[in-house]
């Protein structure tokens, strides 16, 4: 009589790393070199695709793919998010309740400071996106918070990042408590998650400008740097954290916390590899 | 709202005038349901015509297959900076209204 | 009786060492190829490729086999979303189970608490997995 | 004019609903055709429109992409070097209403216009050109694909 036997497996996540390699440094707060990690994600993208000057990868895949650009083009001959923006300058100089105003939040009355965003707080101990500030704007004037995914808080982050076009990106790591925040949000970029096993960096690195099913994701260099943005398949505008859930369900895992710890680490990492690009939001996808 | 539904970018071009037209509408088709089943009914610009000095430049029939959003893009000869442009609106609901635009 | 063949199993995994193919690799080439229920050779051992779950929901369908199985699969399915690492379908799945359960459908809810399971338990992986491999994808 | 012949096409095709608007003068083309805006075919919207099936021409130019980005919203241009140019309209042929749009053209408005179209999957999305001479047209496939995910 035949003895079949059943097993245990441990883990059955096959591990394709033919296009990377183990690093040895850059995993630990005392190795961590966050400059070091931006020139070489510049210098990765500027190998793969040569042709493409640096300043382009604000334009995400339309830098990449000549077909999509075309489309792109047509679509930014009228975008579809200038009925937000105009919203947005509206929500924005509206008055809270107490007279007082999105501007009273801001440093230069919150004109022309996208680029400053996500930015370490000291005073909390956090990472504070742009949204997440305009949030707290509104529960420090007596006022109710807004939904994080669309919606008033993207039209609102809309104007604000069109009063900051052209800026460049400048997220600072004033600190160890920083740097931990930017190492943590390192690593939610390189974690592979949910059924289909996948990693930000497995789309928006490896595979930018390589159909997958029948997209073509964008390098994530210059990912952040026109959000919000008019999704074509939402149909509206939508913030950066809307998109980060939307990713995750893509590779079917269950999403986390919209402007929790773990998404706002990942912006600070993202922006800072964006550092030295400038601010084109909001920005029109497909 | 003191705006309507249409932005418009008229400019002069040469002895041209390239105007751009969007309109804020979902251009709902009638095919789509909502979450409980139900058909969403039908609405959507029907009709778009534009006028300069009273005399028609455009005139634009659309049907479902017209994105959300719909925009028109055409040029039309002649055409002075600071004049305007009157667009016409028709839904198939019968709403309608008429606003206007400068050329630049 | 499949308890002590299962440990049986493991022993051989941790004892044969010098094989051409790591176990696991074999194991994942297998089932990938051939799906569940089918046996094979590895290091001179014949093996099936089920997961654990699949050989656990393969016992008798009864009431409280399958409710012990849906409970398992509920804490296994608490336990990854705790370190938020859950897959999206695994809560229809034990939605699901749960109706063929009440039902009556004992086979068809064990076989689904199985596969809940498995989501869930290579969702924890994945978790471990970040939290030490993670640098291995980072370019150099 | 329109001969008997295609009349009896266009209402045949049309339906019997249709037979009445279909009667009616060239110069109603203008007014929004419930008839070809509703019509499920291709060549039933044509027929409500034309009467006559359009020839192809290198003449019209019909810029649209080869594979869409996002079937709901696919840029579209369309210019005639024709002269005397009166209307453009365009069509979906895999839309379950193909008509999309239609354009009037008066005296001094160039044969130049663009707009963005809804295409269900991928399809021949089709130009066609009106003149005093006949009816003209030109043809492109836009692939839709499905989304994995996008962006």
């Amino acid at each position: 009589m035949k003895i079949i036997k059943s097993l245990l497996v441990g883990a059955s996540l096959a591990f394709v790393a033919s296009i990377t390699q183990a690093a040895n440094s850059g995993n630990t707060l005392a190795s961590v070199d966050p400059e070091a990690d931006r020139l070489a994600m510049q210098s990765f993208f500027q190998k793969r695709f040569p042709q493409v000057p640096l300043d382009d990868y604000v334009n995400g895949i339309y830098a990449l793919d000549p077909g999509s650009r075309e489309q792109w083009e047509e679509i930014e001959e009228f975008p579809p998010y200038e009925f937000d923006i105009e919203e947005g300058e509206i929500l924005f100089n509206a008055a809270f309740a107490n007279g007082k105003s999105y501007a009273n939040c801001f440093a230069n009355g919150g004109i022309g400071i996208r680029q400053n965003f996500p930015r370490w707080d000291e005073s909390q101990g956090k990472v504070v996106t742009l949204e997440l500030a305009i949030n707290q704007c509104r529960e420090a004037n007596g006022e109710k918070k807004l939904g994080w995914k669309k919606g008033k808080i993207a039209q609102i982050s809309a104007y604000m990042a069109y009063t900051s076009r052209d800026n460049v990106f400048d997220v600072q790591i004033p600190n160890d408590e920083a740097k931990a925040a930017y190492l943590d949000g390192k690593q939610s970029f390189y974690t592979r998650r949910g059924q289909l096993n996948m990693s930000c960096a497995n789309c928006h690195v490896a595979g930018a400008n390589i159909l997958i099913r029948a997209d073509l994701p964008g390098p994530t260099l210059g990912h952040v740097t026109h959000f919000p943005v008019f999704r074509s398949k939402w149909g509206n505008l939508g913030t950066l954290h809307r998109r980060y859930g939307g990713c995750q369900k893509n590779v079917r895992g269950v999403p986390q916390k919209t402007q929790g710890e773990k998404f706002r680490n990942l912006e600070f990492f993202q922006t800072y590899m964006s550092n030295g690009l400038v601010v084109n939001g909001p920005g029109a996808r497909k | 709202m003191a705006k309507g539904i249409l932005r418009a970018k008229a400019k002069v071009k040469g002895d041209n005038t390239v105007v751009k037209i969007m309109a804020k509408h979902a251009m709902e088709t009638g095919n789509r349901k909502d979450k409980s089943g139900n058909k969403i009914p039908a609405k959507f610009i029907q009709t778009l015509s534009v006028a300069y000095n009273g005399k028609t430049v455009m005139e634009t029939n659309m049907g479902t297959a017209i994105s959300k959003n719909p925009y028109l893009a055409f040029t039309f000869v002649g055409g002075t900076k600071g004049d305007e442009l009157q667009m016409t609106w028709t839904e198939n609901t019968g709403a309608s209204a008429t606003e206007t635009a400068k050329i630049k | 009786m499949k308890k002590t063949i299962s440990l049986v199993a493991v022993l051989m995994m941790v004892s044969g060492v010098v094989a051409a193919q790591p176990f696991n690799e074999a194991f994942n080439e297998q089932r990938a190829m051939y799906g569940k229920g089918h046996s094979f050779t590895w290091d001179g051992q014949t093996y099936i490729t089920d997961h654990p779950e699949e050989v656990a929901a393969a016992a008798e369908a009864n009431a409280a086999n399958a409710a012990k199985l849906l409970a398992s699969a509920k804490a296994k399915y608490a336990e990854v979303m705790a370190v938020d690492f859950g897959w999206t379908l695994t809560k229809k799945l034990l939605k699901s189970s749960n109706v063929a359960f009440e039902a009556g459908n004992f086979r068809k809810s064990m076989n689904i608490s199985a596969q809940a399971e498995y989501h869930s338990r290579m969702g924890i992986a994945q978790y471990h997995q970040s939290q030490t491999e993670w640098i291995m994808a980072v370019p150099e | 004019m329109m001969n008997r012949r295609s009349v009896l096409k266009a209402v045949f095709t049309g339906g019997l609903v249709a037979g009445m608007g279909v009667l009616m003068p060239r110069v109603a083309m203008a007014a929004w055709s419930k008839v070809a805006f509703e019509a499920k075919s291709q060549e039933a919207a044509m027929g409500a429109l034309y009467g006559a099936d359009p020839s192809a021409s290198a003449e019209v130019t019909l810029k649209a992409p080869d594979i869409a980005e996002n079937g709901a919203v696919v840029p579209v241009s369309v210019k005639s070097s024709l002269a005397g140019v009166t209307s453009i309209a365009l069509f979906v042929a895999n839309n379950p209403q193909p008509l999309a749009a239609q354009f009037t053209i008066p005296e001094g408005t160039l044969a130049n216009v663009s707009c963005r179209i809804r295409m269900g999957k991928t399809s021949d999305v089709t130009a066609v050109v009106t003149t005093a001479s006949g009816v003209f047209s030109a043809s492109k496939e836009v692939k839709v694909t499905i989304g994995g995910c996008g962006g």
